[in-house]
């Protein structure tokens, strides 16, 4: 029996993970949009374990609108990384310095 | 025109101002003139206010009210007492001069000058006539702007530090005030100062608004530790910006330490005079000893007037002093009556001392002590002038300089020996200081060639010049008219430093 | 007593200062002194009316204020005159000394271009010594007091080109206000005990403040220490030790000058208050001995400088120092009227020797140095014959009118026993020998001997005049002055042979101060002399064997043989004893103490509060220090925006991170 | 709470948002068809389908009370009708203002009006929001249309480097938005505000805080709170000044509904929570936005530091707890956003193609140039230090007050001191223009007559109502209660 302990674990796990990419990846922008997204299922996780248990059915309406509004975040992301890419020659995170101070 | 005439002395310079300002510097004679009339008209108004003040009464007069904030309970009112009538006129008086003394002097955007001026005088009155409090800190802290625009624009070398230096200093201090009167307005109610007056509050309290008070009033008197910004500020601003800090907005901090810190506050004043006046001796000695050794005219003068506005918040807060010595608050009225004519003859004293080293600047473009000499062989009426004001600057008798400090001293001894011993100091060091700066500067032989060639007073400048020696001697020779007008406020005032406002 | 009449005796000289000297430019020279001396005239005209209906008229005395200067918490101050015997008196003195004087300046500054300025400024000292005299109350008598000093600051740098007279009278000013330090304490501490000013109310409280204290200094007796600030303010301005340092160096004014403030008048303010306070002394022992030493202190030392000194007004100078120790001994002595005796008879004969010197002066063609002088009394006869009489004057040769006075001084000194006044005894005794020391030594370097000034090389001293009209070079045969100069002298000759034999049984020995001095009973050693008074011929007769007088011929008999008979004896003497010349050429050290210790204490204090505390510890730490550190602070935390994107991700986890601690904290 | 029924009249309420949707269609057909032919109709367009929107929200929006349609999600009020007219306001002045700056950069095309319309949209949502699902909607609406905004200027790398920044952040504040907003729908069992209020003021389980945390970090986020600010300076340096003034005005108002409706009314009841972890942030937010400006020498950036300061006011106004603190919250931001209209457009005044006008020492001797603007940045930046007689001034007092009556002496003290901090790098910018001479390569001031009487307007406006502070006020304690 999958209890709702064991979904919120996993839902927490997921969520470090998430984070811990974004601030531990030094590499490429593509990963960060990647982290962002599991950022987003963690919490569509969380709504779905506590909408199960409620019994009410919102929480996971709620998930619907996230998985739409993430997947036009993500044309967003991608849309500023191709522009960021002919601007820059680089997705490398380490060059997106020059704003700083 | 009775029911309106703190308003229009309020509004007409600054309306006037902002007509200069419109008309700009290629109608700048028509400016010029204009802005002449101003300030006489002004100045012309002090008569009836003058005039028309009754002076059997403390309560305020020429009364005008209008809501402003009603929310607040914040209104346009405005009033006058024996305390700032004097300071009004005082404040009409030297924006005149400052007027003249600027008429061909200053070609650097003239019209804006003279802007800031009158707006200036406008925003100063306020201050001193307004009776509800957030309307006096509007007023007060307005009038930051106009002068540190007067010290950036038109001033020396390291203007910008200074007047930097300056608004930040002012600011820090004021920016407690308002909290202080914020936090006055959430017991009481209302802004209207009256109504602080008779918040009771307890001890606690009384100390934070205390020190809110304090370091606003402190830093613009200025007191010791928090002067160096008037040095600065004196030394880089143009001669009318040096006038109207020492003649007029030095005496603010003075004037709120009467309006406010007294009245308001009287429990925490009681338990902390000695602080007040611990400073103000060292403001007169410490001071005065630094100013011995400075190399610029204008910085010797800044410091003597920290050492002079030392006498102020002496006197101002004898009061506990006193009653703690003999038990009756017998000889705290002649404190704060000394106070007072001590900021009005400082004002008169200092502003002249400006006016003076500006004619001086005017003609060699220098402040330092050292580049003159010998100047009276070349300029004998203004060497008379000049020694004048440096005499009067001592405190003798027959001049303004004298009352004040005679009177503060004749309470303080009843507060303490000490208290008048320390303060006494003066006589010495202000002779010293300022007779050491006449010496080098108007006397001995003609020091170099740009000596050699100066010339001496224009018309102009003997008519201003003239005019502030004959109130510095008048207000010397019979001060009596000028008190009568404080007495009966200064006796209310003293009634309430004495009561106690702790909630029983 | 009609009170306008009173007004115009001050008012007299004000206007016609006023006149001169805002219009003097405008009127001329001669208006300018018309109308001054007219206005001097006038004012003494009327003192001696005024002193006639006091002292012949039967008048009463009058006490009233003129205006009320201001009301402050209830107490009047006003302007006011109390006009008795004493203030009369002063009132004659100082008049009639300042007509001399006005006189006497059209000569001798006849060719000064501020000719009118010095008229109006000799007007204007003459009003505020009449504010003074006449006042009623301590406020009045402040500003009187202060300004005189300021006229005389004024006249000390007359000519202000010159760098010594401008070190003077700033000088001057400054040590007189250390003495007006202590007068405004004094003043304010009366005030505080009887919250008036005015003389009636602090004489009537004198007795009962006798039995106070106060709480400072460990408990002082309040009318003691009341006194002696007063007596401080009176120090300086009649050059007591050790505030005497002003007055030698105040020789730098014009010579009229000398005479009228730094002889006759302005330094006996000092002497006039506190016998006008004697009311307030007389209950006051401490305060009493502690005025008597200084005078004798005075007295004697100074009048030592003398001695050495070689110019001719500088050894007067220091003879007036001398003489107003011994009015002020006299005053310790609760001899106030003898003090003020001396002080009349002093102003009479000082001024007179004064003059004279300025007269020599001119005739010498500005030449102060008796060095350079000798053999004069040829040259300029009246200038000799009027300063010899002023001479014996001073060393109170009997009859004439020094005698009268300071005889009186030297016994009541004498018969006093207050503490302190053996000391003082023998101060004063032992200066009439220094007096006639010095006088003679002058009187023969200046007018006997040999015509020094004929083997002067060309070239001045360094007191030379800095206005050069008459700054030819080479010899110059003496000669006498004209008769502007030499008829004051002739006017005050007469009063310094003559007035004390005159008045002496009137003024001193009789009632003619009546209550205007207060002395108790037990103090009054003038009473004890007065019975042994039997006219002035007698006590002159009897002056010829008393002590003063045989070693002021001991002085005299000096003076001669070092001076005419054996110069070469002056230089040995000189060598012999260098250790004391060089302390007397050093004047004690005051000056080097004030100048080389004080003044530069000073600076130093200002220049370390001010590079220490101004600059450094307030501007340089606190002020620019906080400024420096918020923008430090800035700065450092600016770099924590390092510009990766990991980074500012991690400063968010960090918050969650910190955010949620709270949440622990909580559950 | 009764259900309305769902009819057009009830709608009517409603009527902002749907007339705006239908808006944002119009101007992308128009864009479509004629935009290209024409450039700058679309812009034209846009700036009067908002006049007639606002006429609209007056005409319709203006509810007598609070009204909650939509199943409960979205809330209609005196506070949302005026929030919603202040938006309108703020976008089209800063449209107004960009309008030369777009030309001159060859970025004037219909999109920036589409986003522009679409991030408002999303402000009024949020404005309207009483639900979490609402709530959530509208942050991703502004956010994503803002995203784009900030890298419209295809040929500027700082500027995609700047919304990489803020899409990569601002995706984090979101995911922890979601995340918390999950925690506390599963322990209140509704999205709902209005029952999410009542859930909280019984009993609850302490888990909710745990929400509350992981809410609050996105709310100070968006707002740009200390230490999670660090997008703030990066993507207002970064982006087109035209998108600056953008973001730095309008949304302001959206960040504040959210915080308002989140914080004050659906999670009421853990008030001493949210207030205990707002307390340190918003300390942290004065000291760290006023000293770091200080350090700042690109104005835009210095303003971004300075925007950081004014959210720590704000912030302290939600700290008091009161209504009169959420008030003086409100007033705040109105007059913040006013000066920020004011200042960003003297910036986009001031520059030309290639010149940026963006340092600091660009605007030495600015009162040569141009009088005017340099006047009207004069009493911006003396408005935003506090000083009176501007308004900026009246937004200090009423946040002190509400401190006040709430007895946080400290936080009182706080911020005095550091709003004289702050006085310092306000005054540098009129010392620049004022004291300093300009340079002689420095390029004149541009604007059309209307764009600077526009800006002229701003300024007086900073001075009128600064003068006259009343009817303000009373506006904002009015529609608060």
């Amino acid at each position: 029996m999958i209890t709702l302990a064991d979904m919120l674990t996993l839902s927490g796990v997921l969520f470090a993970l998430a984070v811990a990419g974004i601030f531990l990846n030094r590499k490429n922008v593509i990963l960060l949009l990647m982290c962002v997204e599991l950022l987003l299922l963690a919490a569509n996780f969380n709504f779905i374990a506590f909408s199960r248990m409620l019994g009410d059915l919102t929480g996971q309406v709620f998930v619907f609108f996230v998985l739409t509004v993430a997947a036009a975040e993500s044309a967003i992301g991608l849309a500023i990384l191709v522009v960021l890419f002919r601007e820059r020659r680089s997705i490398n995170v380490e060059d997106l310095n020059t704003l700083k101070g | 025109m009775h029911d309106h005439l703190l308003s229009l002395l309020i509004w007409l310079p600054i309306a006037a101002g902002i007509v200069v300002l419109l008309l700009g510097e290629r109608h700048i004679g028509a400016g010029r003139w204009l802005s002449l009339i101003a300030s006489l008209a002004a100045l012309a108004l002090c008569v009836p206010l003058v005039m028309d003040f009754n002076t059997h009464t403390a309560a305020y007069q020429f009364i005008e009210s209008a809501p402003w904030i009603p929310r607040f309970h914040a209104s346009y009112a405005l009033g006058v007492d024996g305390i700032s009538m004097p300071l009004i006129v005082l404040t009409a008086l030297m924006t005149v001069p400052v007027v003249i003394a600027a008429w061909n002097v200053i070609s650097k955007r003239p019209a804006q000058y003279y802007a800031a001026f009158l707006i200036m005088e406008g925003l100063m009155v306020g201050v001193f006539s307004a009776t509800d409090a957030l309307l006096f800190y509007f007023f007060w802290e307005a009038m930051l702007i106009p002068m540190f625009l007067i010290i950036g624009i038109w001033g020396g070398p390291r203007r910008v530090y200074a007047t930097i230096k300056f608004f930040l200093y002012t600011f820090l201090g004021s920016v407690f005030m308002l909290a202080a009167l914020i936090y006055m307005y959430v017991k009481s109610g209302s802004y209207s100062i009256a109504s602080f007056q008779s918040l009771p509050l307890t001890l606690t309290e009384q100390r934070w608004i205390f020190a809110a008070f304090m370091l606003a009033f402190a830093v613009k008197v200025p007191m010791w530790p928090v002067h160096t910004w008037l040095p600065d500020a004196h030394v880089e601003a143009p001669t009318g910006g040096s006038v109207i800090l020492a003649a007029i907005m030095l005496k603010m901090g003075g004037y709120g330490f009467l309006r406010f810190s007294l009245p308001i506050v009287p429990d925490a004043c009681r338990q902390l005079d000695t602080l007040v006046i611990t400073l103000s001796l060292i403001a007169v000695i410490y001071i005065g000893f630094v100013a011995l050794v400075q190399q610029d005219m204008k910085k010797l003068i800044a410091y003597s007037s920290i050492a002079h506005m030392g006498f102020v918040t002496l006197g101002a807060f004898l009061v506990y002093a006193i009653v703690r010595s003999t038990g009756a608050t017998q000889g705290a009225g002649m404190g704060m009556d000394g106070a007072m004519v001590q900021m009005i003859s400082h004002g008169l004293i200092s502003g002249a001392l400006f006016l003076c080293v500006g004619v001086l600047y005017d003609r060699m473009h220098s402040r330092q002590i050292a580049d003159y000499g010998g100047v009276i062989n070349t300029m004998p009426v203004f060497a008379g002038f000049m020694v004048l004001f440096a005499l009067a600057n001592t405190g003798l008798p027959g001049t303004s300089g004298f009352v004040g400090e005679f009177l503060v001293i004749l309470a303080s001894f009843k507060a303490s020996f000490w208290y008048a011993a320390l303060a006494a100091v003066t006589l010495i060091l202000g002779a010293a200081y300022t007779l050491w700066l006449v010496k080098r500067v108007v006397f001995g032989p003609v020091a170099n060639d740009h000596v050699a060639h100066l010339s001496d007073l224009n018309g102009r400048e003997f008519l201003i010049l003239g005019a502030l020696a004959l109130a510095v001697l008048m207000l010397g020779i019979w001060p009596e008219p000028l008190l009568k007008i404080m007495e009966p406020s200064i006796q209310h005032l003293v009634a309430q430093a004495a009561a106690t406002k702790i909630p029983v | 007593m009609n009170p306008h009449l009173l007004i115009a005796i001050p008012l007299a000289p004000l206007i016609a200062a006023v006149i001169a000297g805002l219009f003097g430019n405008r009127i001329g020279r001669i208006a300018s002194h018309t109308i001054t001396i007219a206005g001097v005239a006038l004012a003494c005209a009327l003192s001696l009316y005024v002193l006639k209906q006091l002292y012949w008229g039967g008048a009463s005395e009058f006490n009233g204020p003129v205006y009320t200067w201001l009301v402050s918490d209830g107490v009047h101050i006003q302007v006011g005159f109390l006009i008795d015997r004493l203030t009369v008196l002063m009132m004659s003195v100082v008049t009639f000394v300042s007509l001399c004087v006005h006189v006497y300046t059209i000569g001798y500054m006849s060719d000064d271009p501020g000719y009118t300025r010095f008229f109006s400024y000799i007007s204007l000292f003459t009003f505020a010594m009449l504010m003074l005299v006449m006042a009623n109350n301590f406020m009045q008598l402040f500003f009187g007091w202060e300004a005189v000093g300021v006229v005389s600051y004024l006249l000390i740098g007359f000519w202000y080109t010159r760098p010594s007279a401008i070190f003077a009278n700033m000088k001057a000013f400054i040590v007189n206000r250390v003495g007006d330090f202590g007068f405004v304490i004094g003043i304010a501490a009366l005030f505080s005990f009887t919250h008036s000013l005015s003389y009636t109310s602090a004489f009537a409280a004198a007795p009962q403040l006798a039995q106070q204290t106060l709480p400072v200094f460990g408990g002082v007796n309040a009318l003691t220490l009341i006194c002696v600030c007063l007596f401080i303010g009176a120090m300086g301005k009649s050059a007591q030790v050790p505030l005497h340092v002003w007055l030698p160096d105040s020789m730098e004014g014009p010579t009229p000058i000398s005479a009228l403030i730094h002889a006759a008048t302005m330094v006996t303010a000092g002497i006039f208050m506190v016998a006008r306070m004697s009311p307030l002394f007389e209950h006051s022992d401490a305060a009493l001995s502690f005025v008597l030493v200084i005078g004798a202190t005075t007295a004697f030392f100074m009048g030592l400088l003398g001695v050495v000194n070689n110019d001719i007004k500088r050894v007067i100078a220091y003879s007036t120092l001398s003489q107003l120790g011994y009015m002020t001994a006299a005053l310790g002595a609760s001899a106030y009227s003898a003090a003020i005796y001396h002080l009349m008879t002093h102003a009479f004969f000082k001024a007179l020797l004064f003059l004279a010197a300025g007269s020599v002066i001119i005739g010498m063609h500005h030449e102060q140095d008796m060095r350079k002088m000798g053999g004069l009394a040829k040259y300029m006869p009246i200038t000799a014959i009027t300063c010899w009489v002023g001479g014996l004057a001073l060393v109170a040769t009997p009859f004439f009118s020094g005698f009268y006075s300071k005889d009186a001084i030297i016994e009541a000194v004498g018969m006093t026993h207050r503490w302190g006044a053996t000391y003082a005894y023998w101060c004063v005794l032992l200066g009439s020998f220094v007096t006639s020391l010095y006088t003679f030594r002058l009187l023969f370097m200046t007018f006997h001997g040999e015509e020094r000034f004929r083997h002067t090389q060309a070239g001045h001293g360094h007191e030379a005049h800095g206005h050069d009209a008459h700054g030819g070079h080479g010899v110059h045969e003496p000669h006498e002055s004209p008769w502007v100069v030499t008829l004051p002298l002739i006017a005050l000759a007469i009063p310094s042979l003559l007035i004390g034999y005159f008045t002496v049984g009137k003024v001193l020995y009789g009632s003619y101060f009546g209550s205007a001095i207060e002395v108790l009973p037990s103090h009054d050693v003038i009473a004890h002399m007065a019975a042994d008074y039997h006219g002035p011929i007698e006590l002159a007769l009897r002056g010829f064997l008393g002590a003063p007088f045989w070693l002021a011929l001991a002085g005299l008999f000096t003076a001669w043989l070092f001076v005419l008979k054996r110069p070469d004896l002056a230089d040995a003497a000189a060598v012999k004893f260098a250790w004391l010349k060089r302390i007397l050429d050093q004047k004690f050290y005051f000056d080097w103490f004030n100048e080389q210790v004080i003044a530069r204490l000073s600076r130093a204090l200002g220049t370390g509060l001010w590079k220490a505390g101004d600059q450094t510890l307030i501007d340089g730490a606190l002020v620019n220090g906080t400024a420096a550190s918020v923008g430090w602070f800035g700065g450092v935390v600016r770099r924590v925006q390092s510009g990766y994107l990991y980074s500012y991700a991690f400063w968010i986890v960090i918050g969650l991170a910190a955010l949620l601690g709270w949440f622990l904290v909580h559950a | 709470m009764p259900e309305p029924m769902m009819n057009l009249h009830v709608m009517a309420a409603a009527i902002p948002e749907i007339y705006l949707t239908a808006a944002i269609c119009v101007v992308l057909l128009f864009e479509a068809f004629v935009g290209s032919k024409r450039p700058g109709a679309t812009g034209t367009l846009t700036l009067l389908m908002l006049v007639i929107g606002a006429a609209v929200t007056v005409a319709f929006a203006d509810v007598p009370q609070r009204m909650v349609l939509f199943d409960g999600n979205y809330i209609a009020d005196p506070l949302a009708y005026v929030l919603k007219l202040a938006a309108f306001l703020a976008v089209a002045v800063s449209l107004l203002y960009s309008r030369a700056y777009l030309q001159s950069r060859d970025i004037l095309k219909g999109e920036y009006y589409v986003l522009a319309l679409s991030a408002l949209l999303g402000i009024f949502v949020l404005i309207s929001a009483n639900s979490l699902l609402t709530v959530y909607l509208g942050v991703e609406l502004l956010a994503l249309s803002v995203y784009a905004m900030v890298a419209f200027d295809r040929e500027s790398g700082v500027a995609a480097e700047a919304a990489m920044k803020y899409f990569v952040l601002g995706a984090i504040a979101s995911g922890m938005l979601l995340y918390g907003m999950s925690i506390i729908y599963g322990l209140t069992g509704t999205l709902n505000l209005d029952g999410i209020a009542v859930a909280l003021s019984a009993p609850h389980n302490l888990g909710v805080i745990l929400g509350l945390t992981f809410v609050v970090v996105a709310v100070a986020f968006k707002m740009g709170a200390v230490p999670f600010h660090m997008w703030l300076p990066d993507v207002y340096e970064g982006a087109p000044t035209s998108v600056t003034l953008f973001i730095g005005t309008a949304p302001k108002i959206a960040y504040f509904a959210l915080a308002l409706r989140l914080l004050t009314h659906g999670l009421a009841g853990v008030k001493v929570d949210w207030t205990a972890m707002l307390t340190p942030l918003a300390v942290l937010t004065l000291v760290i936005g006023n000293t770091v400006a200080i350090a700042q020498s690109n104005l835009k950036r210095m303003l971004a530091y300075s925007t950081i300061a004014n959210v720590g006011f704000i912030l302290l106004g939600f700290i008091a707890g009161t209504a009169s603190g959420y008030t003086a919250a409100l007033y705040y931001t109105l007059v913040y956003i006013l000066v920020a209209l004011g200042s960003f457009g003297v910036i986009i005044l001031a520059s030309r193609k290639g010149f940026e006008a963006d340092r600091l020492e660009d605007y030495k001797g600015l009162y040569r140039r141009d009088p005017l603007l340099a006047l009207a940045m004069a009493m911006l930046m003396f408005s935003t230090a506090g000083v009176p007689p501007f308004v900026g001034f009246w937004a200090k007092l009423r946040i002190f007050q509400a401190l006040w009556e709430t007895h946080h002496l400290w936080l009182v003290v706080i911020a005095a001191a550091t709003s004289v901090v702050g006085a310092f790098y306000y005054l540098r910018v009129v010392k620049l223009m004022y004291f300093d001479e300009a340079p002689e390569t420095l390029p004149a001031t541009a604007g059309s007559f209307g764009v600077r009487l526009a800006l002229g307007l701003n300024a007086a406006a900073v001075f009128v109502l600064g003068v006259l502070p009343a009817p303000l006020l009373d506006l904002c304690t009015r529609v608060m209660h």
